[in-house]
C-alpha cells in the first residue's frame, strides 16, 4: 500500500497554534488534538513556558522550528493577524489558516500577496478551516458531524457548512475534505483553487460547493468544472433573498457587470451540469 | 463605512488632492459670504442626486438662501439631507472617472480610469475604461500613471498632474484602509487644472479600530441597526414580518432565502455570531422585539454556540421581556436534546429539522 | 540539429529599450542593433511616437506587448530605475539589465525582492551587461572586442572586463558568454547564478571569473566551483591594493568576519582549484 | 556617508528613539548651565575615540569647560575634533548591541542584537549576535523584535520598549536611505529606560539627490576628494607619487594593483568614468596635478571613453597646465592607433600593452 496523498493536511502534518494560550486557541486546538490533528507546539508572545492541552507554549514562531512545524493555526484577533501571519511565512510554514472575522481588507491583501509569491497556502480569514476526516482538522469545525467519506465539500460559510455537512452525515454519506474558504470579500483559498484539488484528489468521488452572493468566485469555478470536472457536482447559493448589498460605487458595478449576483451564481452552476440545491437540506438528495 | 462627500474630500485634501473651494453648512445660518456661482450639494449617500434636484446653483448669496432653505431637511431618493456642500462653480473642460478599489478576484487594488467620466460611467463599454491591477506588495510606481495618461490621451502638464494625483489617491486608499476611493467626475477645468469634482469613499469596516475618527452611526443604517454596532451581533432590519435569530451569516443567509421561498417576509437578518452566552441571545431578542415582528424563528446548528445555550436564552427572554408572539425554534447539532428539552419544559415548540420549522411557519402565517 | 541552449539570451530574444530617446539608449541600442540584438521596441515616456535606429518608440511598455518583449534594456538615469524596472517586472518582461550607476541601494534591493519574487533575471545596476558572440548583446560593451568561441567570463567591473575580453580575443580564443554583473554593493546576477549557468552551458569550455574586494560572491562562487565544477576556471581579483574601505560599523565587521578582502578571495579561490592571475593580461596564458 | 554621532541621534530623535538630553557646541563659549553631571563626546568619525581619550566626563560647568578646552582643535586618531557632543550622563544598568545594516548576501537589510552591547562587539561569538534577515517589499513586523527580546532575554517593559524602538529604527533606516544604523551601546539605564547611548549612520551616497540634508563636505575625505564630489569622475588620494587616470573602477583598482606589485606607490586613484571628453581628461589631470605627483600613469581602455579624445585631453592638459613630469601612457580599445598617433605627434609615448607600460614607470622611478 502506497501513501495516500490527502487535500492538504494527513495525520502526520504538524501544526503549530499561533495564540493557543486565548479563549479560542485552547478550546479548539483541544479539539483538534481529540480529532487526530499532530498538534506539535502553540505560541504566545508573553505567555510562554507552560502547557496548554498538554502542549508547550513558546515564545515565537521561531523558537518552535526544531519541531518543523509545516502548518499553524492563527487563534490571535484580527489586529494582530497580518503580524501572525508575516511571523509564520517567514519562519518557512507552508500552511495558514486564519481563523478571525474583522481582519483589515488592507491587511489580508498583503498577507495573501506575501504568501503567493513563497508558496504558502493561506485559508481563511473569517473561515471554519479544513477538515479531512479520519485524518485531522485546522479550525472549529464541531468533530462530531464528520464521517470518512467521499463527499468533499467547500464553502464560504461557516455555521451552515456543518449543517451540510450533519446533513451529508445523516444520510449515510461521509465526507473526503471539508473547506470553509472564509466569509471575508478576500481571501486565501478559493473556490477554483479547492475545485482543483478535489478533481484530482483520489479519495474524492463528489464535491459540494456552497457559496454565496458577491465575488466572481463561484462563476470562475463553475467554469473549470464544466471543462475539466468529470465528479458530479451539488451546489448551493445563499443570498437569493438578499437585498442589494451596500455597493462599492460605480466602480463595483463596472467591476462586477451582472456577476456576484445570486442568479448569476446558479446561473453558472447550471450551465456548468452543477445540480442546485434549493434548501441545504436538499444536498443529500442531489448526491444520488 | 461609506462616506458623505465632503468627508471623502476632506481625506483627499488631507493628501494633498485637488478638489474645489467649499464649505458645509447644515443650518441657512451658516451660509457666509463667498465668491458666487457656487454648487450646492446636498450631502446624502446616493448616486442619482444630481438627477433627483439634490444639486443646485446659486449665482448669489440670495439664491444660495433660496436653494440651501429649499434642500435642507427635504429628503431625495429616501435620503434626509442634513448637510449641503457649497462649492465655487469649475468651468469644466472636461470629465473624467478615475478609481481604486479592492478586486476581489485579482485580490489586491485595482485602478480604473476612463475619459468618459460624469454621471453614466457605468453603462461605458469597457473598451473605454483601462483596468490596472497593482500589486499590494509593491504598491503604486509612476508607471502606473503614464499607462493610465496615455489610455485617456493626456499629455504635458494634464499627465503630470494626474501623475502625481493617482500617486496621491493611491497613498491615501491605502493608508485610510479604503475600499474604494472614487472620483467622478474627475475635472479638468478651463485653465488645464485637474481637480476632483466629487468623491466616493468607503473605509473598511474592520479597520476602524485603526480609524476611530470614522466611528459614527452609518447614515445607511436604521437607528437599531446603527446601535448594534456596538453589539457582537450582525443585525439588519428588512420589511416582513418574521423575525429571525439564527446562528452563522451563511445559515442566517440560508434561513432567509428558505423562508422567501415559502413566501413568508423575515423582518429582519440578526446572526448571533460565535459566542456561547444566554445574555447574547436574551439582548438578540431584545432587539428584535423592538422590530416587533409577527413571529419569532430561531434557528439555530449548535457548534461553539450550543443549543442547551440558546433554549436557556429563549426562555429567558419570553420571561424578562414577556413576549407574547410565538417563536418557532429550530435547535440542531451539539446539545440539541438538551435544548429540545428545555423549551418543551417552558412550553415552547422546537423542531430538529429546517424545513418541519419553516412549514409550521408557514402554517402559523396562514398558510400560502 | 536540435535547438541550442544560449546562456539568458540568444538573437531571437525580443528586446525593449526603455529610455531609448536618451543619449546613452540611442547610442547604445544602434551598437546592439549591429551586434545582432533583435531590438523590437523602444520606449521613452513623452518622447513616443518617432523612431531610433528605425525602431519605433513606445509611450509605455504595456503599449509594446504586442511585439511580445521579452527582455528590457534600461537606459534610464538612476532615479527613474526603481519605476522602469517596476514598469517591466509588472508587464511581465523575464529579463532586465539596468545600466546606470548611483542607484540609491533600496530601490535595487526593492526591485530584486520583487524580481525573485516573479521569476524574473535582473543583471545590474551598474553593468555592462551581457555578450552572447553571434547570437546577441544587452548593455554596453564594445562590440568589436568580442569573437564567438569557447571562454565564459563573469566580472564586477566594466572597463576591465573589455581589457580582459580583448585579451582573451587577441590570444586567439573566443567567448561563449559574457556577463559583468555589475559594481554595486546588490545586484541581481550574482557569480554563484552565473558560475551555474557556465557550468550547464554546452558552448562554454573554459570559465574566468573577474572579482573584486567587498561581499562574500567570490567566496561562495568557490565554493559551488570546488564541489560541482570541472571546466578550467581562472580568476583575478581587484583591490588588492586597496586601503582598507570605510567600515559599516561593527555591523560590518560582524557580517563579514574576515571574508570581502582581496586576501580571502584569492585563497577562497585557490583553495577551489582555480588559477588566479595577478595581471589582466595574464589571463590568457591560464587558459592553456 | 558617515554621519557624525549628534547627526545620527538627530535622525534618531526624528523618528521618536530615545537619545540623551544633550547639545553640541563648536567653540568653548557655546557651553551653557546644564544638568551635570555630563559626558563630553568629541564627534569625529572613529570606533575608538574612547579608548583614545575622546570621550570626557563633566561634574560641573568648570569641569566641562575644562574637558572642552582639552579636546576642540585637538586630533584624536588622525581626526581633528571641531565639535562635542555634551549628554547628561545615564546611568547604565546595561548595555546591549543594536544594528539594521545591508546584507549583500541576502540582498536586502539585516537586524542584528547582541546583549553583549558595549566597545568590544566585534570580538563577540557569533552565537551571541541574532541576526535577522528583513524582506524589504513585507517590511518590518513586530513578531522580529518579539524574536529578538526573546533572544536578549528581555520581557515585560523593556520587551515592548526594543519591539517600538526597532519598529523605529527600521522606518529611519528605510526612509533615509541608510547603508547602517547602529546603536552601540543600546543602554537600559537605572530606570529601565532604552536609550541609545551611541550613534553610527550612513547614508547610500546613491540617495542623496533625495536627501539634500546630507550633502556636505565628508569629513573622512580630503579637501581634494571633497572638492572632487562635484566632478563626474571619482578621486581619491592616497599616499605614493605615481599619479594615475584609468577609466572604469575596476580597471583603475587594477592598475593600482599592478603598479603596487611592482612596488610602485600610487598618489591616488581617478576613475574617468564612461564619458567620452577632453574637457573631463583636462580636468582629471589638473586634480591629480595638485596633488603633485612624481609621474603620471595615464591608462585607458578605449571603449565608450575613446583613446583619441583622450589623447587629445592629455595633450590638451600638458600644454595647458605646463606640465613638467613624465606623462607614461597606455592606449588600448576603440581608435587606439589614432590616439597613440596624436600622443607621439606631441612628444608622448604611448604603449598599447599595460605591462610594457608599467616597465617603462618601474625604469623611470629608478628600476627595482
Amino acid at each position: 500500500m502506497g501513501v495516500i496523498k490527502m487535500v492538504l493536511i494527513t495525520k502526520n502534518t504538524r501544526v503549530i497554534v499561533q495564540g493557543m494560550t486565548g479563549h479560542q486557541g485552547a478550546f479548539h486546538s483541544g479539539e483538534m488534538i481529540k480529532f487526530g490533528t499532530n498538534v506539535v507546539a502553540g505560541v504566545s508572545p508573553g505567555k510562554s513556558g507552560g502547557t496548554v492541552n498538554g502542549i508547550k507554549i513558546y515564545e515565537t514562531v521561531m523558537d518552535t522550528l526544531e519541531l518543523m512545524p509545516e502548518a499553524s493555526m492563527l487563534a490571535v484577533p484580527a489586529p494582530f493577524v497580518r503580524d501572525a501571519a508575516f511571523e509564520a511565512i517567514d519562519n518557512g510554514l507552508k500552511l495558514i489558516y486564519i481563523l478571525a472575522e474583522h481582519v483589515p481588507v488592507h491587511d489580508t491583501m498583503e498577507i495573501v500577496a506575501e504568501a503567493n509569491r513563497k508558496g504558502v497556502t493561506v485559508i481563511g480569514p473569517n473561515s471554519p478551516g479544513i477538515t479531512v476526516p479520519g485524518e485531522a482538522k485546522i479550525g472549529i469545525m464541531p468533530n462530531h458531524i464528520f464521517r470518512k467519506g467521499d463527499v468533499a465539500i467547500a464553502s464560504r460559510s461557516g455555521t451552515l457548512t456543518y449543517e451540510i455537512v450533519k446533513a451529508v452525515t445523516d444520510a449515510g454519506f461521509g465526507e473526503s475534505t471539508v473547506i470553509g474558504l472564509g466569509g471575508d470579500p478576500i481571501v486565501g483559498l478559493t473556490f477554483l483553487d479547492v475545485i482543483k484539488m478535489y478533481n484530482e484528489d483520489k479519495n474524492t468521488k463528489r464535491i459540494v460547493l456552497v457559496g454565496e452572493i458577491g465575488g466572481s468566485e463561484e462563476e470562475r469555478a463553475a467554469r473549470y468544472v464544466k471543462e475539466n470536472v468529470k465528479k458530479p457536482v451539488v451546489g448551493y447559493i445563499t443570498g437569493r433573498s438578499a437585498p442589494p448589498g451596500k455597493r462599492m460605487g460605480h466602480a463595483g458595478a463596472i467591476i462586477e457587470r451582472g456577476t456576484g449576483t445570486a442568479e448569476s451564481k446558479i446561473k453558472a452552476f447550471m450551465d456548468a451540469g452543477i445540480n442546485v440545491a434549493d434548501y441545504p437540506d436538499d444536498i443529500p438528495k442531489l448526491l444520488k | 463605512m461609506n462616506l458623505y462627500e465632503y468627508m471623502g474630500k476632506e481625506i483627499f485634501k488631507k493628501y494633498g488632492i485637488p478638489v474645489p473651494d467649499g464649505y458645509v453648512v447644515s443650518d441657512i445660518n451658516e451660509i457666509r459670504p463667498y465668491q458666487y456661482p457656487v454648487a450646492v450639494k446636498s450631502q446624502i449617500l446616493s448616486g442619482k442626486r444630481g438627477k433627483s434636484g439634490g444639486i443646485k446653483f446659486a449665482k448669489s448669496q440670495e439664491d444660495l438662501k433660496e436653494a440651501a432653505k429649499t434642500l435642507l431637511g427635504t429628503t431625495i431618493n429616501g435620503l434626509k439631507v442634513n448637510k449641503l456642500l457649497i462649492e465655487r462653480m469649475i468651468n469644466i473642460k472636461k470629465e473624467l472617472y478615475l478609481s481604486i478599489t479592492l478586486d476581489r478576484s485579482s485580490k489586491g487594488p485595482l485602478l480604473m480610469a476612463s475619459p468618459d467620466g460624469g454621471m453614466d460611467i457605468e453603462s461605458v463599454p469597457d473598451s473605454r475604461i483601462i483596468k490596472i491591477k497593482i500589486d499590494p506588495l509593491m504598491g503604486y510606481s509612476d508607471y502606473i500613471s503614464r499607462e493610465v495618461s496615455e489610455f485617456l490621451g493626456l499629455s504635458g502638464s494634464l499627465k503630470s498632474q494626474l501623475g502625481t494625483l493617482i500617486g496621491l489617491l493611491y497613498n491615501a486608499f491605502k493608508k485610510e484602509d479604503s475600499l474604494l476611493m472614487e472620483i467622478n467626475p474627475l475635472i479638468i477645468d478651463s485653465s488645464d487644472n485637474i481637480i476632483a469634482g466629487d468623491s466616493k469613499v468607503i473605509i473598511d469596516d474592520s479597520s476602524l479600530y485603526r480609524h476611530k475618527q470614522y466611528i459614527f452611526p452609518d447614515p445607511e443604517k436604521t437607528e437599531l441597526e446603527n446601535e448594534s454596532a456596538s453589539k457582537s451581533f450582525t443585525f439588519i432590519e428588512m420589511d416582513g414580518d418574521i423575525g429571525v435569530i439564527a446562528n452563522g451569516a451563511g445559515l442566517t443567509m440560508a434561513t432567509l432565502d428558505a423562508l422567501t421561498l415559502h413566501k413568508l417576509r423575515p423582518r429582519n437578518f440578526l446572526d448571533l455570531g460565535g459566542t456561547d452566552s444566554t445574555d447574547i441571545v436574551e439582548d438578540a431578542f431584545s432587539f428584535v422585539l423592538r422590530a416587533d415582528p409577527k413571529i419569532f424563528f430561531v434557528n439555530i446548528f449548535g457548534g461553539v454556540t450550543k443549543a442547551d445555550t440558546v433554549a436557556n436564552g429563549i426562555v429567558a427572554a419570553k420571561n424578562k421581556f414577556n413576549i407574547k408572539q410565538k417563536i418557532v425554534v429550530r435547535l440542531s447539532g451539539v446539545h440539541e436534546d438538551e435544548g429540545r428539552r428545555i423549551l418543551m419544559d417552558n412550553g415552547i415548540d422546537a423542531y430538529s429539522n429546517m424545513n418541519d420549522a419553516i412549514n409550521e411557519l408557514v402554517k402559523l402565517n396562514g398558510g400560502n
